[in-house]
């Protein structure tokens, strides 16, 4: 078991711990009211959870939509919009019964025709990351009644109801969007959801205010009578935030990482350590040009770059050193033959042998481009051109705003290196495959290496339609034996987030996702 | 027009000496550059060799200033940096000094449509914002010293223009100007050797103002994470030490207090050489 | 003479310069009686203005300040060591002043006619302002006062902004007029009006008038008595009349020489060398490197200021014949 | 009197005068003047400021170019000289200035503001500039050895005035205009420049214009006296009998007007009534008739030209017979 | 003045102004769209878009036409006040602007009153004591003042102010949390103001201060000051009526000429202090390449330029009668 998923059992072991204690005690101990202010960096681009994947749009989104499921720490479905679900033995037919009596938040019934709707016109069409999926799977949607959906699929897809959340598939109203342009309809400014929190007030730059849905379906629920979104655009701001009780939680993707470990220790703080979704970082060689070309190459740079060094000081600890081609986020796939520790342990003199193999002249320089907004690439630049200089190569750190960023690197391949960071998504078939799969389009956030290998691409392809992980898991090992011996992309450490909080607030963290089931969140006064 | 008039150079050095402000300003642009220039034998480390003793506070052993977030040595830093930030600062004033005043000098001896126009332009530049036209640029052209330097200058000069205009303008019909176009001088000439060296006192002040002004910018782009990494400069050091404030305070107060201080050094010797150079502000004749 | 207007011994002014006290005006004694015409002349930089500004203790730069020497004004009040709330009371209510250039005297962005009532606002004035700005207007023969009242300098002739300064100076009636060059800056046939008046206000209103210029002309036709200034110190003073008859002292006769006239042609003469800067005048009589008649006593030791006839005069040859016609030989 | 170097034929000088949101207005500094400056001579040209004595200066050495009319040099029209004539016009043509201690570039030496014009027309370098500099100095009266390095602030003003001279004579001109090179002395020591240039007129024969407003200094050295009002001559005539027997009121104001060191002169109080007006609102007629204390009706209606007199005199008024 | 006159130079002055501002629009859009980078990018977000996605994101926006195109219709548009569309926002480009106006005004122009205050008096004080230690104090204060990194100042500030003594908030412009209500929100109002309001002007104290000292030095040793104190005039008298009155035109054209600096400081502070502002809009604009805010923003700075001296020229106008002459 690998130190990660034992430190999350522990961690979801105490929380649900925690929970059935304080059930079992003290039920009157949640009380109503209060206002809880949230951190956000900037003005959402829109409150349409349904046509963005933006942090700001989905963690308002998850309080005022809802999915057809929400999903708990140990990644199981709980019955959300749907109150229960088949799937057929083809595994390509998903039947969901809704809720009965859910009302939208301007009164009106909710229904199957606002699910068909949600999905046929918003999600296929203008969810940037569901669509992707959508357009693979091709569902068919039929409504039999006013509670009951049928989805059917073309294709298999293992994650099928995991995908049914409030991030990935929020369901918005058809009454509101239906015959509009729905991306301009200003309902998107209002938004109309059926979640535990209405839409109040959004003062631009400022905040959106949130207050209490009094007819959410859970009688009860929710508890707090506000929820502020306060945008503040600089972390160590956010964090002082924080610290002075002006804002009372911080997801983190906000958190300000050299600031965790003081706020952690402060007693009015709780913090969750853990990833919703595994996310790599990596160093991607462009394997046209010809000091990269070699394998041997790369390898030398594999085992030049001080991938400790990179966690310790680029990330504060809030990661774990790369482990192989697809990390280490999803314990079931990982290849402990292959890891990097074993074949990539650091040593200079060593990588300068391979370069001197791979007929790399000495001070050849790398131009290695980022994205300076993103403080673990400053740093992580300035690490790798000082581990590089040990072994005779010169490194040009070029940052460049992250449009230009994009076109330099995947339209133009205009680099040697370049530091990125892709999400899995949940799912490596979703997010890790674009690293290695033969690409030719230079399309942005897909392989930018060159690197094309006929055995990768088909055991991905196998591993993204297999139906039992346990074959997902042999076609993903042995995938790693290659892509960790030709390393067109080194993984430098695999992120892990922490989430913070006021202890004021208790109920947190019901869902895998710390912006998810705020409809249980309560205030201590 | 006496009011243009520079003074010789020995009173003009007394008239600064006097002055406590200009002396000190003097002293410390002396020193950082030297600092700049020295930073190879000053420094104790490379300032890019990092180590895992990151974030060691000030006084520890062989790090006087402490480490930063990459357990790069701060004081090495801060004496590299002292080379970015003042040849950034000094060299871009200097070109914002010259592109004005051939411009202004132009616009003011020439005058009419040319004047009108040079001046629309300088009148367009500075109703840019500069800071922000300063990002863009650098973000369109790449963070390099050069760049930084360029759009400093580009963005700079109108001020030196306009004075220098005016000067020129007041001048272009003195007496003494009017006697040498009779004396057969030609206009070059005239501008060059009659006319400039009479309003070099407003140049110097804007000069030394401008040096100031650039070191600022820089550090600003620099903190907005728009300084060329492969240097270390001051503004770079801030803009890294931001993540840190709180736990490493010496990383934001050490480059911070480095670009006051030279800053404040270069706008009180423009300060100085203001009063010192205006006769109306003089002490009795 | 009866009780003086204003009586001055051996007044001092002083610059601050570079650290080093340099002495500007040096032991200059003069009298004004009420209702008396006095002019005061010499070349620039001899002290004259150093001098009226150190009567009413009010200098342009900061660096000047009184270094000895008694003012009684009036009422046998000692001005001198006057607190400056004192002296302020005294300005521009019993002493008025006017200046050389009525261009840059008169603030550019107020009315005249409030610039005239400062005087009278800032001394308390009893009556009706309004009415006495008008009244001074009118006395200053400004056409139209009740127009010019609301007139920027700017939209004035170089004239009537002189006349408006007088008007200014004259407010609170003061018993004292000093006018520094009050018309070097004007054209000749706007000089002779502005001195007509002067002429006139004093008849009118009995008041002294202290006259610096360094016009001899303007003095002639002006003055009843005049002092002869040099290098800070008085060097003659004398009735107009018999100061232009016979001067005595060699620098009265080379200015009163040196004067260019209309009316007739004569060879023109100038006094060779020039005033000696405050920094380093010269020992002895501070005119002797400049005079032709200067002997060894004049370069070691300074002369008194002797009374003879109407006048008095500080030359060691004063009484010399030879030293009435000082410069017929040296006239080129 | 000698054929004319220089000469103004019916100059008219205008300028336009912002008066409103769109609206400009005329202002003429000169209006219909004509003058003839020969070799040795020197002209005293006198009047009020505002009176276009410095505009008509500034014609005739080209620095500022005629609305109308033309200025000649040896009968060639200064607008039509290109190249090497321009440039022997403007060798011959040298002005010296009211302030000296504006004349001179404060930030060079009293050697190299007399070499301006020997550098600049004559392309002496060297030695041979450095001797010719040292002459001139010598010839003004300033010890060469004494002064060639000092820098104007370190002169006195007759000494700044000197040194402007020399630099005015150093390339050998025809004419000299002085505007008002006393006026900012002492009266102490006008005379020695006064002096200087009347020598150097002689010695070089050269054609002076000397503007001035105060007449005595017109009497001191003019051959002959032009009286200037609002941008047009009313008087002109040999300088004795123009100031002892004015002709035009105007003439005979200035000289009322202008005090002299004589206490036993009554003079009565004759200051001509109000200011010269302003040259864009220029009076009707006779432009001295609202100061005019001999003024009729003819005065205010009909423009008096200048009309000859038989002691070589011209004057603009309509009753100068009478008075 | 009278309102004619008034009216008049006003018209003047802002005809004179109509080709600076089309310049300023001309060259912001143009200098925009030469930078590379594309703003789709910032609505595709981080995940490979599916084919033809930005192709109709672009043609969507009008993103596909040739520049001088874009240019035209938005002049054309510009001239209607239509000022576009944001695609980070999804909102009109006007309304977005005027929503956050607000906020930029009451900052700025706090920052202003309390620069103009402090560095007027600062101004006086040491010019009325020159060479004094007050003067050297103050000149060493201002001066210090101008030559801190505004940004850097507003997190030690934070640091000191909200975390050190825990006084004064160091986010937002309100509380959120529980919005007071009259009077009680004017002083929540004031408490949040204070920290970047004073941050943004400590730079302006010192220019105005400056430029006062400077300015009323030069006035003090003129004629007609002397001629005052002459007069008899009080010191109160001679600063305040003749004094101050001279030396206020260059003060006034400094206040106007750095207008536009002031907010380019204000994107800094906004930013550093979390202030809802135009500043920050625009700094979060130019991270997301949001080319239609990025355009109005930067033509609004040159209008607010334009308008700045404007008042300034007006203000002249009021103040020198020499200058109302048309």
């Amino acid at each position: 078991m690998t130190h990660r998923s034992f430190l999350r059992r522990l961690l979801t072991g105490t929380v649900l711990a925690g929970t059935t204690l304080l059930a079992a005690t003290n039920l009157s101990a949640q009380t109503r009211g209060g206002t809880a202010v949230i951190v956000i960096d900037s003005d959402p681009e829109t409150l349409n959870a349904a046509i963005t994947t933006g942090n700001a749009p989905g963690d308002i989104g998850a309080k005022l939509f809802e999915g057809l499921v929400w999903v708990d720490p140990d990644y199981k479905p709980q019955p959300s919009l749907a109150t229960q679900w088949t799937v057929s033995q083809d595994q390509k037919t998903y039947t969901f019964t809704l809720r009965r009596g859910v009302k939208w938040h301007d009164g009106r019934d909710f229904s199957s025709a606002d699910v068909k709707f949600t999905y046929d016109e918003a999600l296929a069409k203008l969810h940037p990351r569901t669509q992707t999926t959508l357009r693979r799977l091709a569902p068919e949607i039929e409504t039999p009644d006013a509670n009951t959906v049928v989805f059917k699929l073309k294709e298999t897809y293992a994650p099928f109801i995991n995908i049914q959340t409030p991030f990935e598939a929020p369901m918005i109203p058809r009454h509101v969007y239906a015959g509009s342009d729905i991306k301009a309809n200003t309902a998107n400014e209002k938004p109309i959801g059926t979640g535990p929190f209405k839409f109040a007030e959004w003062n631009r730059g400022q905040a959106v205010r949130l207050v209490r849905n009094d007819a959410y379906w859970e009688a009860g629920k929710p508890y707090l009578d506000a929820l502020v979104f306060q945008i503040i655009p600089q972390g160590p701001n956010r964090s002082t935030a924080l610290e002075t009780g002006e804002v009372d939680f911080l997801y983190q993707f906000y958190v300000s990482r050299p600031d965790v470990k003081r706020l952690a220790d402060n007693n009015r703080i709780q913090a969750k350590r853990g990833s919703a979704t595994p996310a790599v970082y990596f160093l991607m060689m462009n394997t046209a040009r010809p000091a990269l070309a070699t394998k041997e190459a790369r390898q030398a740079l594999a085992t030049a770059i001080n991938r400790d060094l990179q966690v310790a000081q680029a990330m504060d600890g809030h990661a774990r050193p790369g482990y192989g081609a697809f990390g280490d986020g999803f314990p079931w796939l990982v290849n402990a033959d292959a890891a990097y520790a074993k074949k990539y342990p650091l040593d200079p003199s060593k990588a300068k042998a391979l370069l001197d193999q791979a007929k790399v002249a000495p001070n050849t320089t790398l131009n290695l481009v980022f994205d300076p907004a993103r403080p673990m690439f400053n740093a992580g630049g300035q690490i790798i051109r000082d581990n590089l200089r040990q072994v005779g190569l010169n490194v040009n750190l070029v940052p460049l705003e992250r449009s230009v960023m994009i076109q330099k690197v995947f339209t133009e391949r205009d680099f040697d290196l370049t530091l990125q960071s892709f999400s899995s998504s949940g799912d490596p078939s979703i997010g890790y495959h674009r690293i290695y799969l033969t690409n030719e389009t230079r399309a942005q956030f897909l392989n930018a290496s060159g690197y094309s290998n006929k055995a990768v691409d088909d055991l991905l392809g196998q591993a993204a339609t297999a139906a039992d992980q346990a074959t997902r898991a042999r076609l993903y090992r042995e995938a790693q034996g290659i892509l960790n011996e030709d390393v067109p992309t080194l993984v430098l450490y695999d992120e892990v987030g922490t989430d913070l909080a006021s202890r004021k607030l208790n109920g947190l963290w019901k869902g895998v996702d710390g912006r998810d089931r705020w409809s249980e969140v309560w205030m201590t006064r | 027009m006496t009011g243009l008039a520079l003074a010789p150079r020995n009173t003009l050095w007394s008239r600064l000496r006097r002055r406590p402000g200009a002396t000190l300003a003097m002293a410390a642009i002396a020193i950082s550059v030297l600092v700049a220039i020295a930073a190879p034998l000053l420094a104790l480390r490379d300032p890019f060799s990092g180590s895992a003793a990151s974030l060691l506070p000030p006084l520890s052993p062989g790090h006087p200033l402490g480490t930063d977030h990459l357990g790069r040595d701060l004081w090495s830093q801060l004496v590299y940096g002292a080379r970015v930030s003042l040849a950034v600062g000094i060299l871009a004033a200097a070109s914002a000094v010259l592109i004005g005043t051939a411009i202004g000098a132009i616009a003011g001896y020439v005058g009419g449509v040319l004047d009108n126009a040079l001046m629309r332009l300088a009148e367009f530049f500075q109703t840019l914002p500069r800071f922000v036209l300063a990002i863009v640029t650098i973000a369109f052209f790449g963070s390099s010293v050069l760049h930084v330097i360029i759009v400093i200058a580009i963005l700079s000069w109108p001020q030196t223009a306009r004075l220098v205009r005016a000067g020129v303008i007041t001048l272009r019909s003195a007496a003494f100007v009017e006697a040498a176009r009779l004396g057969g001088k030609s206009d070059t000439a005239i501008v060059v050797r009659e006319i400039l060296p009479n309003v070099i006192a407003p140049i110097v002040v804007t000069g030394s103002l401008d040096v100031a002004a650039a070191i600022l910018l820089e550090a600003g782009l620099g903190f907005f994470g728009l300084g060329d990494p492969n240097l270390v400069s001051w503004g770079g050091m801030l803009n890294q030490a931001q993540q840190y404030l709180r736990q490493a305070w010496w990383m934001s107060v050490f480059p911070g207090l480095a670009i006051t201080v030279v800053v404040l050094a270069f706008n009180l010797l423009g300060d100085a050489l203001n009063d010192a150079l205006n006769p109306r502000l003089r002490d009795a004749p | 003479m009866t009780e003086p207007l204003l009586d001055v011994r051996d007044l001092r002014v002083s610059l601050r310069r570079s650290g080093r006290e340099v002495s500007v005006v040096d032991g200059v004694s003069l009298a004004i009686a009420p209702g008396e015409f006095v002019g005061l002349v010499g070349e620039s930089g001899c002290g004259k203005s150093m001098t009226a500004f150190g009567l009413v203790n009010l200098f342009p730069t900061p660096a000047a300040h009184l270094a000895g020497g008694t003012v009684t004004f009036h009422g046998g009040r000692r001005l001198d060591g006057l607190p400056p709330a004192a002296m302020r009371r005294i300005r521009g209510a019993e002493i008025g002043m006017v200046f050389q250039d009525p261009n840059t005297y008169l603030d550019p962005l107020l009315p005249i006619g409030h610039q005239i009532a400062e005087a009278l606002r800032e001394h308390d004035f009893a009556g009706d302002v309004d009415a006495r700005v008008l009244e001074l207007l009118t006395l200053m023969e400004i056409p139209d006062p009740a127009l010019a009242v609301r007139r920027f300098p700017h939209e004035l002739s170089g004239g009537q902004r002189q006349r408006a300064l007088i008007a200014a100076a004259l407010a609170m009636n003061p018993k004292l007029l000093i006018a520094d060059e009050p018309t070097t800056a004007l054209d000749v046939t706007i000089q002779a009006a502005i001195l007509d008046l002067l002429r006139r206000l004093r008849r009118q209103l009995g008041i002294g008038v202290l006259l610096i210029t360094h016009d001899l002309g303007v003095i002639a036709e002006t003055c009843d008595r005049v002092y002869v200034m040099y290098a800070g110190r008085i060097v003659e003073s004398n009735t107009t009349a018999s100061l232009f008859a016979t001067p005595r002292h060699p620098y009265s006769q080379g200015l009163i020489k040196a004067t260019l006239r209309p009316d007739r042609r004569e060879a023109l003469f100038s006094i060779p060398g020039q005033v000696p800067s405050p920094d380093s005048p010269p020992a002895g009589c501070r005119f002797h490197p400049r005079c032709p008649i200067a002997i060894a006593k004049c370069m070691g030791q300074s002369p008194e200021l002797v009374s003879y006839d109407s006048g008095s005069v500080a030359c060691h040859r004063a009484h010399d014949p030879a030293a009435r016609t000082t410069w017929s030989a040296s006239a080129a | 009197m000698n054929a004319s170097v220089i000469a103004a034929h019916d100059l008219q000088h205008v300028f336009a005068m912002r008066t409103g949101l769109f609206a400009r207005r005329p202002l003429y500094a000169l209006d219909g003047v004509s003058l003839d400056l020969g070799r040795n001579e020197t002209i005293a040209l006198v009047g009020e400021s505002g009176s276009g004595k410095t505009t008509l200066g500034r014609l005739l050495v080209g620095l500022q170019t005629p609305s109308r009319g033309q200025v000649t040099y040896r009968g060639q029209d200064l607008a039509a000289l290109r190249g090497e004539a321009w440039r022997a016009f403007r060798r011959a043509a040298q002005v010296v200035f009211q302030d000296p201690a504006a004349s001179l570039n404060p930030r060079r030496s009293v050697a190299s503001a007399v070499a301006t014009g020997l550098e600049g027309h004559l392309g002496l370098r060297g030695t041979a500039l450095y001797t010719r500099v040292d002459e001139l100095l010598e010839n003004v009266g300033m010890p060469p050895a004494q002064y060639r390095d000092r820098l104007p602030h370190e002169l006195s003003g007759g000494q700044r005035q000197r040194v402007a001279i020399a630099r005015a004579i150093a390339v050998d001109p025809e004419v000299l205009i002085a505007d008002e090179p006393v006026s900012a002395l002492d009266v102490s020591v006008r005379a020695h420049i006064l002096r200087l240039l009347q020598r150097l007129q002689h010695e070089r024969g050269l054609a002076c214009l000397l503007i001035t407003h105060d007449l005595g200094v017109a009497r001191a050295i003019a051959d002959r006296v032009v009286v200037l009002y609002l941008g047009r001559i009313v008087e002109q005539g040999p300088a004795e009998t123009l100031l002892d027997r004015p002709r035009h009121p105007y003439t005979r104001s200035l000289l009322d007007a202008s005090p002299r060191p004589d206490p036993a002169r009554a003079r009565e109080p004759q200051a001509p009534r109000g200011e010269i007006p302003s040259a864009v609102n220029r009076p009707t007629g006779c432009h001295f008739h609202p100061r005019c204390p001999h003024a009729v009706d003819r005065c205010r209606e009909e423009t008096p030209n200048l009309r000859s007199f038989d002691d070589g005199r011209l004057a603009a008024c309509h009753r100068a017979e009478e008075l | 003045m009278g309102p004619h006159e008034l009216a008049l130079l006003t018209l003047r002055r802002l005809v004179a102004a109509i080709p600076l501002v089309i310049g300023v629009v001309v060259v912001n859009f143009t200098l925009i769209q030469l930078a590379p980078g594309d703003p789709t990018t910032a609505l595709i977000g981080d995940y490979p878009a599916p084919p033809g996605y930005v192709e109709q994101v672009r043609a969507e926006f009008g993103l596909d036409r040739p520049i001088p195109e874009q240019l035209g219709r938005y002049l054309w548009q510009v001239g209607h006040g239509n000022l576009g569309y944001s695609f980070a926002h999804r909102k009109d480009v006007g309304e977005l602007i005027l929503e956050r106006l607000p906020a930029t005004l009451r900052l700025m122009l706090t920052a202003l009153a309390i620069a103009i205050v402090l560095g007027v008096g600062l101004g006086i004080l040491a010019a009325r004591r020159r060479d004094s230690p007050l003067d050297h104090g103050t000149r060493l204060f201002s001066m210090t003042g101008y030559s801190v990194p505004e940004f850097w100042l507003g997190q030690i500030l934070i640091l000191v102010f909200a975390l050190g003594l825990d006084l004064l908030p160091s986010q937002g412009a309100r509380s959120l949390r529980a919005p007071p209500e009259g009077f009680a929100a004017f002083l929540d109002g004031l408490r949040y103001l204070a920290l970047p309001a004073f941050a943004l002007s400590l730079r302006y104290i010192a220019l105005i201060s400056r430029i006062t000292r400077a300015s009323l030095l030069e006035v003090m040793n003129a004629d007609y000051i002397l001629a005052s104190r002459a007069r008899g005039a009080r010191e109160r008298t001679v600063l305040l009526a003749h004094a101050l009155r001279n030396a206020a035109p260059p003060i006034v054209t400094a206040i106007a000429y750095d207008f536009g600096f002031v907010l380019a400081g204000s994107a800094l502070i906004e930013t550093v202090f979390g202030w809802p502002g135009i500043g920050r809009l625009l700094f979060e604009s130019i991270t997301r390449r949001d080319y239609p805010v990025m355009t109005a923003i930067l033509l609004f700075v040159s209008l607010g330029v334009v308008l700045a001296n404007l008042i300034a020229d007006l203000f002249h106008a009021a103040l020198d009668p020499r200058v109302r002459r048309p």
